[in-house]
């Protein structure tokens, strides 16, 4: 593994931690009613998005998904422009229509997603391929769960972004389940790496809780990419401390796998190793922890006091 | 009688047709395990076991196509396509094998499937959660396009749709907990037969699905006003019952076709353009569509109201209608 | 002018949007080293190389979700799926992805790619490469829709579509070496304008695509027994020109709407539910429509000719109309 | 590889050599426009699917492809009955009204393909899915060229069968070509068996213009699907001849592919061969050529003495 700077750890620590408080914060919000539709959590499962995402460009690219906070944090999103958005406001820069879910912000370079599963892979391909023909040196991460693998876009698009050599990453958050059933029981391959070399592609898979090595594989991968030797596919196991979806009573699930799912925290195990290295103390941690929540609380307080989306804006942008 | 939900009814109406038929199998992204996303078929794996309650990948594609093979050759798969907008990925399954099996053997084989699906809006669900497409699947020979609204309906109407020999789009609605009452008995409801929920004398409505529901609540207030309007529920748009559509418009002379989809190129189209082919002298008024605004469905409550049809704009609609002709006479 | 083939007119304007605009690329299966499955991009390759035009493999749904993410990223793609059936592979792309990308941003970007694709039968082609689908995409917000009869039309169409900042569906029919007169020098056609092919006073006959030659046929044949039709020929369904509709159904009172597609729940039906909505007063006649019989379409000319609609079908059809008018005055 | 019998080496011969007579007739008759719609010729290819059909049962099942009938006639298809439906006749299995490449024979189990490349595959799977239910011994190939492994479909069923074990198996003509376009062009993996770690599934490759080696790999996999040990993807590198359709300038193709590819004939290899073995004679060759060709002969005149599909039987089996 080559050298992270302490600088470095601290800011990846900085990242992981806002988007632990974000994340708390939101099903709060979720389960007073204040955030609408469905919340998918991604307690559990941060260091991967943030990992993959510290270090890109602020040109670069990489598309949401339903536990896509971790990435809005990593593409350093101000928390405001965010939260206007996930609380339906018209100063989100989906001006309240989309929501977090579906979160767009191109300012930042994050794609969106369009609800189908799968449906953003052949997207962020062709912006990738963009990135290509323009020279642009930008690059796109593309990041998706397991149960996503299955689908036929996941296979088209890999073929066509390994043979044309596009700069794009693929990145797999394998938390072993998709809503309700265990990847056991819907894939015959479940170490999805192994996929790569059907596609001619490199294939990596790290532990997606230990957040340096996701960055470091993920730092490797965008460097190809960038010099234009292709795509890699980097799968990161991970445990999924909730259920499916904010509310869900995992009848399903056996209780003990939630137990053991929620002792491995990437944030406490990353705190420790700094803590370790003397990079953080206990109380540059506190007072880390408190500006994070200070910054969430400014955050919401300026989305609740903007203008909820209006009737008029869902007619608008159907066609230029 | 009793009082059962929406969604209750459809997993009553699936453990029936299994229990009854070793051919009938359920499978689906979620619903063996976990009892369905959204309960619908709660408790069939435990009941019928793996092989006939079958959890499937994310792979709505292959979902679709493996039930219709498994259709010709003797099963009756109930494939389910969680939310009516992931058919957009099985659509060469669907359209392509399912529909046409049949004719392009000749009648060597039939499909009878069942392709279950969510459609509806109004749950912030957001634009790729929240469509209505069924005019798609009527636009395609071979297939049966079945949309119930009521517990009583989608339960009598799923049995029959399980024991039809053609495969069938049998769409469901997100108001999952709407109440109804129901015979104790085992009962079926024939495809192709709309009901009339509600006799008037004013305007005939046209509506299935979600829809149904804001319409009847529309038909009392506009009874409050003296406008009595008669409510045809399709229950079933391929094949489409024009008897009932006829008799009620000779009676009223006016038409309202309410839909949840969008309206521009909806179902109600091709029901306003045949009720003009056919029925042209007995109309006393031009007939009024409603539907979704054309644009996709925004998340949020407020964006997406505005977008939807509602209550409002069928009681406007009813009284265009009427005011228009009395204004002529 | 100059007379030039149907295939000729798209591949000019392909070839002149590809030199005028550097944004825009061409992509699809065979469309590259080959020139096409039907020389529609003969010699783009040579002229553009490799970056432009853009061989890819037999995987519609990515050609069209690239396509998409190029759009949104500043690209102009022109991407191809080869046979219109075939977009029952790429429907969640284009529906899911294409038409809601600028929605759902809020205007942060836009789409601009036109999908071209091969519609039509009437050539042995069988149930699989020989659909008319428009009205599925009629019904989505957020596309347009193309689809030109004549080589004049193609070629000033597909450059417009090219510079458009919509999604667009851009439908190109089978009969490939129709010929026509076209200028030398550049030229678009706005979309969204229909054009009156043929003026007349007796019916008005509303079409567009492939049977239109077919009106065009029956439009002389009539024209011999006396009965002067008007032809519009739409060429863009989305937006639709209700003007031009409108303007001639006031001149005539009846309307005859003939398309390829299958007739039930097609394009027909919004058209003739829309002039009945605002132009009732209008009419003096039901509104005929003519399309596809209900079944897949066979392979081998007698079965697929007893489907396909016949200019037998649009003499009867206006004749009827005229008739029956005529029998009640 | 195992031994196979004289005798089974004389019938192999046969259907390989009626493949090829059939061939060249269709041909004839479609340049005559006898034949109607496109026509996609396999010679060169013909060893794959005489090879992998020649000893299934015949309650067995397998896919029809736009070059399929190899196929045809390895499941035993009476000569007459075939060419009845390729011309368009009331007497064919679909009485007329889907030809040769849309050919649906459930009887001889041929499950027939809907046009668009892909759409068989999952159809396939779920009649081995319903084989499996059963429990009724049969198995099911599912075969498909080069370029169909790209569909999505591919990727989706060869999950689904893997993880099911269910009796299939898939096998890829691979030709190098998809219509006009090289594989090395769209293709990130030229070797498609490599593929098969990907699902967890056995890969193998043959030469599959040696119909022996077809054979012997079929009839493993066959065997372990029926046993119920899951799926195998075969891959059977070919040549093709022709162009993609009869017609076809082949403008893209280098002249030398060409000459290259017919000199790699499978009909002339194993006539060969057998006759080195001494199974064959030069006399019981041409015997058996003349009565190949007489058979096809009859069929053709059985064929044009037959009704054509009538008008009234596009309006049937829409429904039931
Ligand atoms: C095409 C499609 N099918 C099904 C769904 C419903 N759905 C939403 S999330 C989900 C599970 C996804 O699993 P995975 O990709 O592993 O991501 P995870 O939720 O585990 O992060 C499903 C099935 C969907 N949104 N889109
Ligand atoms: C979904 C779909 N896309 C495209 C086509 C058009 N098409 C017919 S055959 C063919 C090439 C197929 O290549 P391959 O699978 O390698 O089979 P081969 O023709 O080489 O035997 C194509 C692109 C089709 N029929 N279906
Ligand atoms: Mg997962
Ligand atoms: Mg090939």
């Amino acid at each position: 593994m080559g050298e992270v700077s302490n600088e470095k750890k601290k800011e990846l620590f900085t990242l992981l931690l806002k988007t632990r408080r974000l994340e708390e914060k939101l099903i709060e919000l979720m389960t007073t009613g204040e955030v609408a539709g469905w919340f998918h959590s991604n307690l559990g499962q941060e260091a991967v998005g943030v990992g993959v995402t510290a270090y890109l460009e602020p040109e670069d690219y990489i598309n949401n998904t339903h536990r896509g906070r971790a990435i809005i944090i990593g593409k350093r999103v101000p928390l405001k422009r965010f939260m206007a958005e996930a609380l339906g406001r018209k100063n989100g820069p989906c001006e309240g229509i989309s929501g977090e879910m579906h979160y767009f912000d191109l300012k930042y370079g994050i794609l969106g997603q369009s609800g189908t599963l799968g449906g953003q892979i052949p997207v962020a391909v062709g912006v990738a391929l963009a990135c290509q023909y323009r020279k642009s040196d930008q690059v796109v991460i593309c990041i998706f769960g397991d149960g996503t693998v299955d689908e036929g876009n996941f296979h088209e698009s890999l073929n066509i972004a390994s043979l044309w050599k596009l700069p794009i990453v693929f990145v797999v958050e394998n938390n072993g389940w998709a809503q309700f059933t265990p990847q056991k029981a819907t894939a015959s391959q479940v170490d999805i790496w192994r996929k790569a070399e059907g596609y001619n592609m490199l294939g990596k898979v790290v532990d997606g809780t230990d957040i340096l090595e996701v960055y470091e594989v993920a730092r490797e991968a965008i460097a190809r990419a960038r010099k234009g030797d292709g795509p890699t596919l980097i799968e990161c196991k991970v445990r999924r401390w909730e259920g499916h979806y904010i509310g869900d009573p995992q009848k399903y699930r056996d209780p003990k796998d939630i137990e053991e799912a929620r002792r491995v925290d990437p944030l406490s195990k990353f705190q420790k190793r700094l803590m370790d290295e003397k990079i953080l103390t206990l109380e540059s941690m506190n007072e880390l922890d408190e500006s994070v929540k200070r910054e969430i609380e400014e955050a919401i307080q300026f989305a609740k006091s903007s203008p909820v989306a209006s009737r008029e804006q869902a007619f608008q942008n159907v066609y230029v | 009688m009793k009082e059962i939900t929406y969604v209750k009814a459809i997993n009553e109406a699936l453990r029936e047709e299994l229990a009854r038929d070793d051919s009938v199998i359920v499978m689906g992204e979620d619903v063996g395990i976990s009892g369905g996303s959204f309960n619908a078929t709660k408790g069939l794996f435990e009941a019928f076991g793996s092989k006939r309650i079958i959890d499937t990948p994310i792979s709505e594609s292959a979902i679709a196509g493996i039930a219709v093979g498994a259709a010709i050759s003797g099963l009756r798969p109930v494939a389910e396509i969680m939310f009516m907008d992931f058919t957009a990925l099985a659509m060469d399954s669907i359209v392509n094998s399912a529909a046409k099996m049949r004719y392009m053997s000749a009648g060597q084989c039939k499909a009878p499937v069942v392709f279950r699906t969510l459609g509806g809006g109004g749950v912030s669900a957001g634009p790729g959660h929240s469509q209505s497409l069924e005019s798609w699947f009527c636009h395609v020979p071979g297939l049966k396009v079945v949309y119930p609204s009521t517990p009583y309906d989608v339960k009598g109407l799923l049995k029959s749709s399980i024991r039809d020999d053609n495969p069938i789009i049998f769409i469901e609605h997100k108001f999952l907990r709407a109440k109804g009452e129901i015979p104790e008995e085992e009962y079926t409801l024939p495809l192709g037969q709309a009901d009339v929920k509600r006799e008037g004398s004013d305007v005939t409505v046209v509506t299935w699905g979600q829809l149904f529901f804001k319409v009847a609540t529309s038909a009392e207030k506009l009874a409050r006003e003296g406008i009595n309007i008669e409510i045809i529920d399709l229950r079933t748009l391929i094949p489409l019952d024009m008897k009932t559509i006829e008799s009620s418009v000779k009676k009223t002379g006016k038409l309202v076709i309410a839909h949840e989809a969008v309206k521009i190129s909806g179902f109600g189209a091709e029901i306003a353009a045949s009720v003009v082919e056919h029925l042209f002298d007995y109309l006393d008024a031009p007939i009024r569509r409603i539907g979704a605004a054309f644009t996709p469905i925004p998340w949020g409550t407020v964006v997406e109201n505005a977008v939807l049809p509602q209550e409002a704009d069928i009681i406007s609609a009813v009284k265009d209608i009427v005011r228009s002709r009395q204004a002529k006479n």
